[in-house]
């Protein structure tokens, strides 16, 4: 079992957790979570070297570095991992975070032991929901992300933190129950008549064994039940109070991380197990997605403090995601992870900002403050850096997602239209086109309300530019945000791969 | 030919934003802008040797026997795969357009990042603050505007496209405390972006039904994903006309589908050079410092609209249609904006209607070129008057920034009279005026020239209108002239703080740009630069080429126009008289528009304010406070209800709890009992 | 046909049973409930030496005649005050519990008459246990044995003991 | 005359009706354990009927019996203890006055 890799994904974490429970002082604390974190960080990175050398060999199976470890034989339940390109780029992801939170969290109080703990059993959640290739044990990491988030929110917040932190943790419940029975369906339905059920994805997908009348049912129900963890609309509405109230760090993961498992679940049960489903109705979540990326930008517009700003966007954003997953072609899925990579390290930079600053003013609300670039220089460069790679600048990551999304989504828009399909993907792709103008629109209104201008707070005129542990967590990002911008070849061939008809059958199907 | 040179024309640039951007603040003043500066004058030589060589080298990649110039991509990287055919590359064309525009970005590039190091200080010599981020910011967009013109397929020019407007927007809201400077790099910003939306999808149409990014593949011969074209010579764009024509939805809406495309295309090139109705950035742009003004707001950036129409002029010609809306954008544009700039008291407001009036002028050129009169002269034209108009615009605008360093003020009311005392900006100034009026021998006479050849041999109407655009040109600029240099002071300057000349880092790139502007006029452009890469007219180039090629009858109009447009100015300007005041009193109502920019701002501010974040940003935010979020928050308030109605029941009083269960067994036990028995 | 004796027997045990049995819930003397409960308790002895389990009698006389209710006797007798009788029920009360229980007596009472054929079988022979197979099947492992029951009560027993030294000790 | 189940399964539902009534109607709270007892004596009672009538060669019934007399002494043994001990809290054992428990 400890032959393989993967698993270390998991172990890493536990050590840590175990590692924290021995904890004096909060050196050790920080030594433990950056040792972790760091370790996290090579063994991901090593992991994709391998991966591509593999791949360079001739592998062609559609995920490497499988294995599979009977748990509860009964009722098939294994445990069971496996990773291609795309987990692993959500790997190094949820490295990368994890990595940076640690340093962003370099003076949580109080409780900063259990702070920690909580923190690393949601990534644990993390890590072991992008190795497993298995539902159940899928579902159980997916769990074990969400439930620390209450109490990381509930103690840790800020601001009407109770509120949030139940509507957060019951929202996603309320998701989680509907994937739960999505997931139950599909063991079921997992294998022809006479054969053991399984589990497992690949089997699954190899066996596709599930009727269409079930997928009408089962599919809607997985699309909705990682949806609301995705943020769509009109199930968003724990994002923007969830990461107004929650610590930097935690909204850093999940904003960054955890938006992302509703992504990644979407493609990988929801579309990739039920292709005709999904081609059949993809219309309607086309709209609700498509809703949700202007409704997000338009309603960012508008607020006042950073967090909400954010979170909206983040609405924006990820609804970007679900819309281009539901292009159901190479490059508009292609595009999606881009965007979910993109979007994850953008985000948690920007909440790693917003968190620095209100550090110091102690508000987020962008009418109480200004000329902040005269202030602290080195965290306004590195708002506006931020800002401009969340409104597609060329160079940084947003703009390679965007434009990969737009130009699959269109390609798949205008096949429909050209056959007689009705031209809804094609008038939504416009529609979310716009949300270029709009991102801007609200990106530069905080920049020019927050950074520029004449300093509103003469008190603020006393504050600190950011310390080492800040620069480090914020450059680290910024390296990366500009990694994805300046070489998306790169990244779009290590995703691209699973993408393909062979894989992906809903692809072929187009 | 080696790839280092050009590779280095762009590396440059960049190390140096990286350089200046980073390390910055660790060095002195001094040293930043002595770097930014020796940084942009070897991208000078190195482009222009790249330049030269092209145009002049004879050698085959760069032109035929016949004489037909060819399209040369010089290196071409796969940056971005979206498809097998749809790729982002990085590549360095060469052309007849990107060659000259290697030679017009370099130069004001260089002459701004020297005239910049006198500018940036106070009369004192201190250097202003973020004077290294400055020249980072000068170098990025110097390596954005170059990558752009360079750009080899149409993604490639959207990802520089973006970044000069990114850099512009740096740029615009260098004084960053000034609040008027940060809502105008906005402005800029969102109203480029809008643009952008529109140049974005018509590249998505466009390269949905081609199949490819590539110019090379686009304004040629057919294609089917041809990869890696390195030499394609500049022939026609049927092929991608018949992708168009036999796809199985040819036409959208009343036109065609390539119509469609290629207009919002154009819309792209409408917002960055600042056409009506998205021109009201420009203006505005006018916040950031003077030297950026006359690099990216007169000189490159705004011409990238159209260099982008230049770039895909094939393509246009394909369909007329969208060249008439050129035509007629531009034509409405170039009137509007010299009325505008007739009024206004900002010298540099001035300025910047005249360089949206003067851009129109090239666009016009562009939408009235057609290959059957005089082998396209509209396309030269146009080309001829962005290079022309670069060189006397930036002129120009450096004067003004020369005079404004002087004075400390953008109005030309606290001038007057400043001949005396600054001379050599005078005789600069003068003679950009000179060009822009289209006075012989000057650079603007000769490319004016020929846009309004082009637009008599396409239509009368268009020749007459920008005729009396032309003359208007001449006479807002000599008016402003007049109010600068003559008039009698307001107040009698004390000759030790009398303003003066400006150091020898501002002046000489007057002087060299003035020099150019004289001699500029007589680049034989219809050998250079051509549609077809084809020169137009037989025989050899040589000094007096476009004297020899004037159409008299249309340059004797011009140059009358022009010069009664100067003594108009001239009776009403030159000293202080009623005149001025008589005529805005005789018209009191069109004064009043023209001042205020025919209420453009005022309309945009309404729609951006009042409709789009009044009417649906705000709704939107209530919607989903109120509404949605009331779902869910009413499903918790319900569902709280519920529990508290019934948690009565938990009274704690035990006996009521065995009844009920009790009485719940009874009932089970009845059910039983009936059913069984 | 059972002896005369057999049914006087049986008639005596039965309306104690219920006489008692009623005294036991309607009384006001809680200490005279103590008592009636334990006539019950002995007419059920009774009725268990009748059906040939002697040894369950002992048993229901030791451990809860002898034991129960003694201990019932010292509580109340611990909490109530000497000649205090209690309160009047409340007669909404009183209904409930009436109506209550006079379902479950017509529910179950019909339920027992209609289940007619085993209800009116007649009392079979049967060997008394003797104490042996008694302690066999008390300590035994095999089928239809129950050291392990037993093992669980001994442990429920000490349980209780602690709880209740633990519950009702002076703080 | 047979003296068949019914004739005893008659007083044994009669006694439980009875704990029943004394269960919901009484307030102090040895009177509902007395009423408690009743019931469950009433239970048993069936037990060993029901074996004795109808399985007289098994022991099962006897012993369900003998056990559930353990376990009811025990109950009684600890609820005895926990009445004890709210009367020292509180001078009263009626049940009506122990309604911490609630919502």
């Amino acid at each position: 079992m400890f032959s393989n890799i993967l698993i270390y994904f998991v172990v890493i974490p536990l050590l840590m957790l175990a590692g924290l429970a021995i904890c004096r002082n909060i050196r050790q604390i920080r030594a433990v979570a950056v040792t972790g974190s760091l370790a996290l960080t090579a063994l991901s990175v090593w992991l994709l070297l391998d991966y591509l050398a593999l791949r360079a060999a001739g592998e062609t199976a559609p995920m490497l570095y499988t294995g599979t470890w009977t748990w509860f034989a009964p009722l098939h339940i294994n445990l069971a991992v496996g990773v291609d390109g795309i987990s692993i780029a959500m790997l190094i992801l949820s490295s990368i975070i994890l990595l940076t939170g640690s340093f962003a969290s370099w003076k949580i109080e109080p409780h900063t032991k259990d702070f920690f703990l909580w923190l690393i059993l949601l990534s644990t959640g993390v890590f072991g929901f992008f190795i497993s290739i298995d539902l159940f044990t899928m579902f159980m990491f997916y769990e074990v992300a969400l439930i620390p988030m209450y109490l990381l929110i509930g103690v840790w917040g800020s601001g009407n933190k109770n509120y949030s932190a139940m509507k957060l943790t019951l929202m996603l419940m309320g998701g989680s129950a509907f994937l739960m029975l999505g997931l139950i369906g599909i063991y079921y339905h997992s294998a022809p008549a006479g054969q053991p059920l399984t589990w497992n994805l690949l089997q699954i997908a190899q066996n596709a064994s599930i009727s269409e009348g079930w997928q009408y049912f089962l599919f809607p129900m997985t699309f909705v039940g990682f949806g609301v963890l995705g943020a769509m609309f009109p199930f968003h509405t724990w994002s923007p109070d969830g990461h107004a109230s929650a610590p930097t760090a935690v909204s850093m993961l999940h904003a960054g991380v955890l938006m992302k498992l509703g992504g990644y679940g979407c493609f990988r049960v929801a579309i990739y197990l039920m292709p005709q489903a999904a081609e059949e109705l993809a219309w309607i979540f086309l709209i609700l997605t498509g809703i949700s990326v202007v409704y997000g930008a338009f309603s960012a517009c508008v607020q006042t403090d950073l967090k909400y700003i954010n979170a909206y966007s983040s609405v924006s954003h990820c609804g970007l995601v679900l819309f281009a997953i539901l292009m159901l072609n190479t490059t508009a899925m292609t595009g999606a992870i881009m965007q979910m990579l993109s979007h994850g390290l953008m985000t948690a930079l920007f909440f790693a900002l917003i968190g620095m600053i209100y550090g110091r003013t102690h508000t987020r609300d962008i009418r109480l403050m200004g000329g902040l670039m005269k202030i602290m220089p080195f965290l306004a460069v590195c708002y506006v850096i931020a800002g401009m790679a969340s409104l597609g600048l060329p160079g940084l990551s947003g703009f390679v997602a965007e434009m990969t999304i737009f130009v699959g989504s269109f390609k798949a828009g205008m096949a429909d239209y050209l056959a007689g399909e009705g031209s809804l993907r094609l008038v939504f792709t416009i529609i979310a086109c716009c949300s270029i103008v709009i991102t801007a629109v609200y990106i530069l209104r905080v920049v020019g309300k927050l950074l520029l201008g004449p300093v509103y707070d003469e008190h603020h005129l006393t504050l600190t530019d950011a310390t080492w542990w800040e620069r480090t967590s914020t450059v680290v990002l910024i390296i990366c945000v500009a990694a994805i911008g300046c070489f998306p070849n790169f990244f779009e061939s290590l995703i691209k791969f699973t993408f393909s008809p062979s894989i992906f059958a809903v692809i072929g199907m187009n | 030919m080696d790839i280092t040179l050009p590779l280095l024309i762009l590396v440059i640039p960049l190390f140096m934003f990286l350089l200046l951007g980073l390390c910055g603040m660790k060095m002195s003043h001094r040293l930043a802008g002595t770097l930014g500066t020796l940084g942009m004058g070897t991208v000078l030589v190195l482009s222009y040797i790249t330049a030269l060589t092209y145009f002049y080298s004879g050698a085959p990649e760069f032109i035929t026997q016949a004489g037909e110039r060819l399209q040369y991509t010089v290196f071409n990287v796969t940056w971005l795969q979206f498809t097998d055919s749809l790729v982002i590359r990085l590549g360095f064309l060469l052309d007849p357009i990107s060659a000259m525009m290697l030679i017009v970005i370099p130069t004001i590039s260089f002459m701004v990042h020297l005239y910049s190091l006198g500018y940036m200080r106070d009369h004192h010599g201190v250097y202003e603050h973020g004077f290294q981020r400055f020249y980072a910011f000068l170098s990025l967009f110097s390596f954005s505007m170059l990558g752009l013109v360079v750009a080899t397929n149409i993604f490639q020019m959207y990802i520089f496209w973006e970044l000069v407007g990114a850099s512009s927007y740096l740029l615009i809201g260098f004084y960053y405390k000034k609040p008027s400077a940060v809502s105008a790099s906005k402005k800029a910003f969102i109203v480029t972006r809008f643009a952008d939306l529109g140049f974005l999808i018509g590249i998505l149409i466009l390269s949905f039904y081609t199949g490819t990014f590539n110019f090379a593949d686009l304004t040629s011969a057919p294609v089917d994903g041809i990869a890696n074209v390195s030499q394609v010579s500049l022939t026609t764009a049927e092929g991608i006309k018949a992708m168009f024509t036999n796809s199985p939805a040819p036409m959208f809406m009343g036109a065609s589908v390539m119509t469609w495309a290629l207009v919002l295309i154009f819309m792209g090139g409408m917002g960055k050079s600042a056409m009506m109705p998205l021109h009201i950035w420009l203006p505005d742009a006018m916040e950031g410092p003077t030297p950026v003004s006359a690099l990216i707001h007169a000189a490159t950036m705004v011409v990238a609209g159209v260099y982008l129409v230049a770039r895909l002029f094939p393509l246009y010609l394909m369909e007329t249609a969208a060249l008439d809306i050129i035509v007629v954008v531009g034509a409405l544009t170039a009137f509007y904006a010299a009325m505008v700039a007739c009024t206004q008291i900002d010298i540099k407001r001035v300025l910047a209607f005249s360089t949206i009036s003067q851009i129109a002028f090239m666009m016009v050129s562009l939408g009235v070129a057609r290959p059957e009169f005089h082998h396209g002269l509209g396309y030269m034209a146009g080309m001829f008057h962005l290079f022309t108009h670069a060189m006397f615009k930036a002129l120009l605008f450096l004067c003004a920034g020369a005079l404004i360093h002087a004075i400390g003020s953008n109005d030309y009311t606290a001038m007057h009279g400043l001949r005396k005392y600054m001379p050599i900006t005078h005789i600069t100034f003068l003679i950009g005026c000179l060009a822009i009026a289209g006075i012989i021998p000057f650079a603007g006479f000769f490319s004016k020239d020929e846009i309004l050849t082009a637009c008599f041999g396409h239509s009368i109407v268009w020749y007459i209108w920008m005729s009396l655009v032309a003359g208007l040109t001449a006479f807002y600029m000599f008016r402003l002239y007049y109010l600068i240099f003559w008039w009698k002071e307001h107040k009698v300057h004390d000759p030790h703080h009398a303003p003066h000349d400006q150091p020898w880092t501002m002046t000489l790139p007057l002087v060299i740009l003035a020099a150019i502007s004289c001699v500029a006029g007589f680049v034989p452009f219809g050998f250079l630069v051509t549609w077809n890469g084809k020169p137009m007219f037989e025989g050899h180039a040589s000094f007096f080429t476009n004297l020899e090629h004037l159409d008299w009858s249309v340059a004797g109009i011009s140059l009358a126009v022009a010069i009664i447009a100067i003594l108009i100015a001239t009776a009403m300007y030159k000293k202080e008289n009623p005149l001025p005041e008589k005529m805005r009193n005789a018209l009191p109502r069109l004064w009043d528009w023209c001042y205020h920019r025919f209420y453009w701002d005022e309309l945009y501010q309404f729609i951006t304010h009042k409709i789009i974040f009044g009417c649906i940003c705000k709704p939107i935010a209530w919607f989903d406070r109120h509404i949605i979020d009331g779902a869910m928050d009413g499903l918790a308030y319900v569902t709280n209800k519920a529990s508290v109605a019934i948690k009565g029941f938990q009274s704690g009083k035990i006996q009521m709890y065995v009844w009920f269960y009790l009485a719940g067994a009874l009932l089970l036990g009845a059910i039983t009992v009936i059913c069984l028995i | 046909m059972e002896s005369v004796g057999s049914i006087i027997m049986y008639v005596i045990i039965a309306l104690s049973i219920i006489v008692f049995s009623v005294l036991t819930v309607t009384t006001r003397k809680i200490l005279r409930s103590a008592t009636y409960l334990l006539f019950t308790l002995f007419a059920t002895a009774a009725l268990y030496f009748k059906l040939d389990y002697e040894f369950l009698g002992a048993v229901q006389i030791a451990v809860y005649a002898g034991g129960i209710v003694v201990l019932f006797v010292f509580s109340i007798l611990l909490t109530s005050h000497p000649g205090h009788s209690s309160e009047k029920l409340v007669s909404r009360k009183r209904v409930l519990g009436l109506s209550l229980a006079v379902a479950t007596l017509v529910i179950a009472g019909y339920a027992l008459i209609s289940r007619c054929s085993v209800m009116f079988a007649s009392l079979p022979a049967m060997d008394n246990p003797d104490m042996k197979t008694i302690g066999e099947t008390l300590m035994g492992t095999g089928h239809g044995q129950y050291l392990l029951p037993f093992e669980a009560i001994s442990v429920l027993l000490l349980a209780c003991i602690i709880g209740g030294v633990v519950v009702a000790r002076k703080r | 005359m047979d003296i068949t189940v019914i004739y005893y399964l008659v007083p044994s539902l009669i006694m439980f009706c009875c704990g029943v009534y004394g269960f919901v109607t009484r307030k102090n709270m040895i009177a509902m354990l007395i009423s408690l007892e009743l019931m469950l004596n009433s239970v048993d009672i069936n037990f060993v009927v029901f074996n004795r009538y109808l399985f007289p060669g098994q022991l099962e019934g006897m012993f369900f019996t003998l056990f559930a007399i353990a376990i009811a002494a025990a109950e009684t043994a600890l609820a005895i203890a926990i009445i004890i001990n709210i009367f020292r809290a509180s001078k009263n054992i009626d049940v009506t006055d122990v309604t911490k428990m609630k919502f």
